[in-house]
C-alpha cells in the first residue's frame, strides 16, 4: 500500500519514510536507509527520517552515526522530547561516551540562564564561578535579545521564535523563549557541537517551563 | 494656520507675539502665564535646566475650555528676537491667526517700532507670497515707564496704527492691559476665521 | 512627547518606541509643528523645524535638478555619535515632514523601516477637516467670550 | 570579492531549496549593500532587523564577557534568518522558509563571508 501510494506521491517525505519504516520492519535496511535519505531529499527537515537512520544505525551498534542523526533531529526539533531521549539513551550505551548533563536551573554556574521579559534572572547563571552581578546583567540584555528576534519574526511574517544561535571565538550560546513570558540562555564553549547545544538547551527549556508552572 | 478637528471636535488657533528687540515679548508671556489657571495652560515643553538662569519662554498654549461645543486651543508664541532667526520668524507668522503687536512706549524707540512694524508686514504673506490678512492688536508697552520718558498714545498711533486697530497700554512688571489685549485679539481671530455665521448655519 | 494633533500620539509613540529615536519632531510641509518629543526648549523645535522643511525643499528643488524624478524618499545624515533622518509623506492633511535624531542604539534601517509604518498608521488615523463656516454654531461668539472673561478673570 | 562576485555569491545562495534571499548588510546603519531575493521579500526591513538584532546579540556577549558575534541563527515557527559576519561592518545574511537546507546554507554562508574579507 506504501509502495502505491508511493506511486501517486513520490515526492511527499512522509510517503518515502512509511516506506522505510516498512523496510526497517522487515529487517532491510539498506533498503530502509535508501527510503529515509529519499525522504530527507524531500524534505532536509524531517525528523522522523533522521530518527529513523539513527535508528537501523544504532541497531547496527554504529553509535557514532545514531548520534549524529539524533543531533541533526534535534536542530530541528528542540522540543521534541522523543530525541532527547533518544539521545540519552544512544549515549548512555556509546562506548567510552561522557553523558553530557542537562544543566541544572538551581546551579548557578551551569552556564544556565532563566530570565522574564522585564529582564530580571528567575534562575542560573553564566559565569564559572556563580557571580550573579554578570548574571544579572546577561538576564538584562537577553531581554532585549529575546524581544528583538520576536520582533524580527513578528514583523518579517515568520511565526514564533523556536530558538537562536550566536557563535563567537569562544562561545556558542543558545536562546530558548519558555512560556509566554521568559526565555533562557545556554552558555557553552566553541566546541559543543550545534545540535548538542540545541539538545541540551531544548531540555533544558522543557525543564524550565515545568519549573515555571511549579511557581505560579 | 487654525486647525479644526470636526471629529473630535476641537478648534486650535496660533497667536504670535510680534514686536522690536527688548519691547517686552517674553515678559507678555510669562505674565500670561502666571494669571492663568495651571490646568488651562497646557502642558508645555520643560525648559533648559540651567539652575537659576530664567527660562526663555517663546512658547505657551493656553486651553480655553468648551465653547460652544467645541474644546478651544490657543499657541502662543513670542517671535524670536536674534538676527538669524530670520527663517523661524517666517515660519511662525505663515501660521499665525493673530497678531499681537508689542511696541515700546519709549520716545527713543520708536524707530524700532517702525521698523519691526514693517518686517512683520514683509513676513506676514501666505506660502504663495500674497500678503494675508491677518488681525492685529497693538499693545503699547511700558507704560508705567516716567512720562517725559514716554511718547504718548495719539503719538504712537499716528506713526504706528493709522488703521485704527485696538490698541492698550500696559505695564508689564504689573501685567496691566496684556489679558484685556489677548482677549481682543482672540476675539477677532476666531470672527475672522467664522466670518459672521449665516443665522443657523 | 507633545502632540497638536492627538490622533498622532499613538503613531508617534510607537515610532519612538521601536526605532529608539531620541528625539522626533513632525511638522507641515511649512514648518508648522504637529507633534515632538526630545526637543527642552520649544525654541529649538522651531528652528529644527524651520531648517528641516527648508532643508527638504532645497534637496526636492536639487533632485530635480539631477533629474530624480520622484524625488529623494529621505534625507540622511549619519554623525558619529548621532543620525539625523529628514523624510516627507502624505496625509489626507496635506505633506507633513518627519525629523528623527538617533544614536548608535538605533540606526538608518531602523528609523527608515518603523518610519515606514508611522506614515501609514497617520495616513490612516486623520480625521477629515471640515470647513469653518459648516461647523461653527451661533453662539460661538458669545461662549467665547465668557470663557476668556472667566479664564482671565475679568468675570 | 568584487561586487559582481558578491551578486553570484548571492545568486548561489538563493539557489538553495527553500532559501527566499540572501544579502549583504551594513550592520551599523541596518541599510542593504547587496542583495538577492524574492519580490515579496522586504529585503530593506530584513536588513534593519537583522542588524538591529545582530547588535542586541553584540551586547549579549559583551555582557557575558564573550568575543563578538560571528553567526547568528534565528529558527521560528514559519522561517529562519542566519547570518554569518563579514569584514565589519558587513554581514551576509539569509532569509529562508524553515524546512530550507539549513545546514547547507550555513555552511556556504560561511565559506562566503569569509571570501568577503
Amino acid at each position: 500500500m506504501a509502495l502505491a501510494g508511493l506511486g501517486h506521491y513520490p515526492s511527499v517525505a512522509d510517503a518515502h519514510d512509511l516506506l522505510a519504516r516498512i523496510r526497517a520492519d522487515q529487517g532491510d535496511d539498506a533498503a530502509a536507509i535508501a527510503a529515509w535519505h529519499a525522504a530527507l531529499e524531500c524534505d532536509p527537515a524531517h525528523v522522523g527520517a533522521r530518527k529513523g537512520l539513527a535508528f537501523v544505525a544504532f541497531r547496527a551498534r554504529d553509535f557514532t552515526t545514531a548520534e549524529r542523526q539524533l543531533e541533526l533531529a534535534a536542530m530541528h526539533a528542540p522540543h521534541d522530547a522523543t530525541v532527547m531521549v533518544a539521545l540519552d539513551r544512544v549515549r548512555s550505551v556509546q562506548p567510552g561516551a561522557v553523558a553530557e548533563d542537562v544543566p541544572r536551573l538551581t546551579d548557578p554556574a551551569s552556564g544556565l540562564l532563566l530570565y522574564d521579559m522585564q529582564g530580571m534572572r528567575l534562575a542560573g547563571g553564566v559565569g564559572d564561578d556563580g557571580d550573579e552581578t554578570l548574571a544579572d546583567a546577561v538576564a538584562a540584555e537577553g531581554a532585549g535579545l529575546t524581544r528583538e528576534a520576536a520582533r524580527l519574526t513578528r514583523l518579517l511574517g515568520l511565526g514564533r521564535t523556536r530558538h537562536f544561535l550566536v557563535e563567537t571565538a569562544d562561545a556558542r550560546i543558545a536562546m530558548i523563549p519558555v512560556a509566554d513570558d521568559a526565555a533562557l540562555l545556554l552558555h557553552r564553549g566553541a566546541a559543543i557541537p550545534i545540535g548538542r547545544l540545541l539538545a541540551l538547551a531544548g531540555r533544558a527549556a522543557q525543564a524550565a517551563d515545568e519549573w515555571l508552572e511549579r511557581m505560579r | 494656520m487654525a486647525r479644526l478637528d470636526a471629529e473630535r471636535r476641537e478648534l486650535a488657533a496660533t497667536v504670535v507675539v510680534y514686536g522690536p528687540p527688548k519691547a517686552g515679548k517674553t515678559t507678555i508671556l510669562h505674565c500670561i502665564r502666571d494669571r492663568v489657571t495651571p490646568e488651562r495652560r497646557g502642558g508645555f515643553a520643560p525648559f533648559g535646566s540651567d539652575a537659576g538662569v530664567a527660562p526663555l519662554l517663546d512658547w505657551l498654549p493656553l486651553d480655553l475650555g468648551t465653547i460652544a461645543g467645541w474644546h478651544a486651543r490657543v499657541d502662543l508664541y513670542a517671535i524670536p528676537d536674534q538676527r538669524h532667526a530670520d527663517a523661524t520668524r517666517r515660519l511662525i507668522l505663515a501660521d499665525a491667526d493673530g497678531v499681537l503687536f508689542a511696541a515700546d512706549s519709549q520716545a527713543a524707540r520708536l524707530g524700532d517700532n517702525v521698523a519691526a512694524l514693517a518686517s512683520l508686514r514683509d513676513n506676514l504673506d501666505d506660502h504663495d507670497g500674497r500678503p494675508r490678512d491677518v488681525p492685529v492688536v497693538f499693545l503699547y508697552t511700558k507704560a508705567d515707564l516716567p512720562g517725559e520718558l514716554l511718547l504718548g498714545e495719539i503719538a504712537m498711533n499716528r506713526s504706528l496704527n493709522p488703521q485704527h486697530h485696538p490698541v492698550f497700554s500696559c505695564s508689564a512688571l504689573r501685567g496691566e492691559g496684556v489679558l484685556e489685549a489677548l482677549h481682543a485679539v482672540i476675539m477677532l481671530l476666531m470672527r475672522h476665521l467664522a466670518p459672521v455665521r449665516e443665522k443657523g448655519a | 512627547m507633545r502632540v497638536l494633533e492627538p490622533w498622532v500620539a499613538a503613531p508617534l509613540t510607537e515610532l519612538l518606541g521601536e526605532s529608539g529615536a531620541r528625539l522626533a519632531l513632525i511638522m507641515t510641509s511649512a514648518g508648522q509643528v504637529v507633534a515632538q518629543h526630545g526637543f527642552t526648549r520649544s525654541l529649538d523645535v522651531m528652528s529644527a523645524a524651520a531648517l528641516g522643511a527648508g532643508i527638504l525643499a532645497t534637496t526636492g528643488e536639487l533632485a530635480n535638478v539631477v533629474g530624480a524624478p520622484s524625488g529623494f524618499g529621505a534625507v540622511v545624515h549619519q554623525g558619529g555619535q548621532q543620525g539625523v533622518w529628514l523624510a516627507g509623506f502624505d496625509t489626507p492633511r496635506g505633506r507633513w515632514i518627519g525629523l528623527v535624531v538617533f544614536g548608535p542604539e538605533s540606526s538608518i534601517g531602523l528609523v527608515r523601516l518603523f518610519f515606514a509604518r508611522f506614515a501609514e498608521q497617520v495616513a490612516r488615523a486623520a480625521p477629515p477637516l471640515v470647513p469653518v463656516r459648516e461647523v461653527l454654531a451661533e453662539g460661538f461668539e458669545r461662549e467665547l467670550d465668557q470663557s476668556l472673561r472667566a479664564l482671565f478673570g475679568a468675570g | 570579492m568584487n561586487p559582481e562576485e558578491w551578486s553570484d555569491a548571492l545568486r548561489q545562495l538563493t539557489g538553495i531549496t527553500g532559501v527566499l534571499g540572501a544579502l549583504i548588510i551594513s550592520a551599523d546603519d541596518g541599510l542593504v549593500v547587496a542583495e538577492t531575493a524574492i519580490d515579496e521579500l522586504a529585503t530593506a526591513d530584513v536588513a534593519a532587523l537583522a542588524a538591529a538584532l545582530v547588535s542586541r546579540a553584540a551586547r549579549c556577549t559583551a555582557a557575558m564577557r564573550s568575543a563578538v558575534p560571528s553567526s547568528i541563527h534565528l529558527l521560528a515557527e514559519q522561517g529562519a534568518v542566519l547570518a554569518v559576519a563579514g569584514p565589519p561592518p558587513l554581514w551576509l545574511v539569509a532569509v529562508a522558509r524553515h524546512d530550507a537546507e539549513l545546514g547547507r546554507l550555513r555552511l556556504l554562508l560561511r565559506d562566503f563571508a569569509g571570501a568577503l574579507r
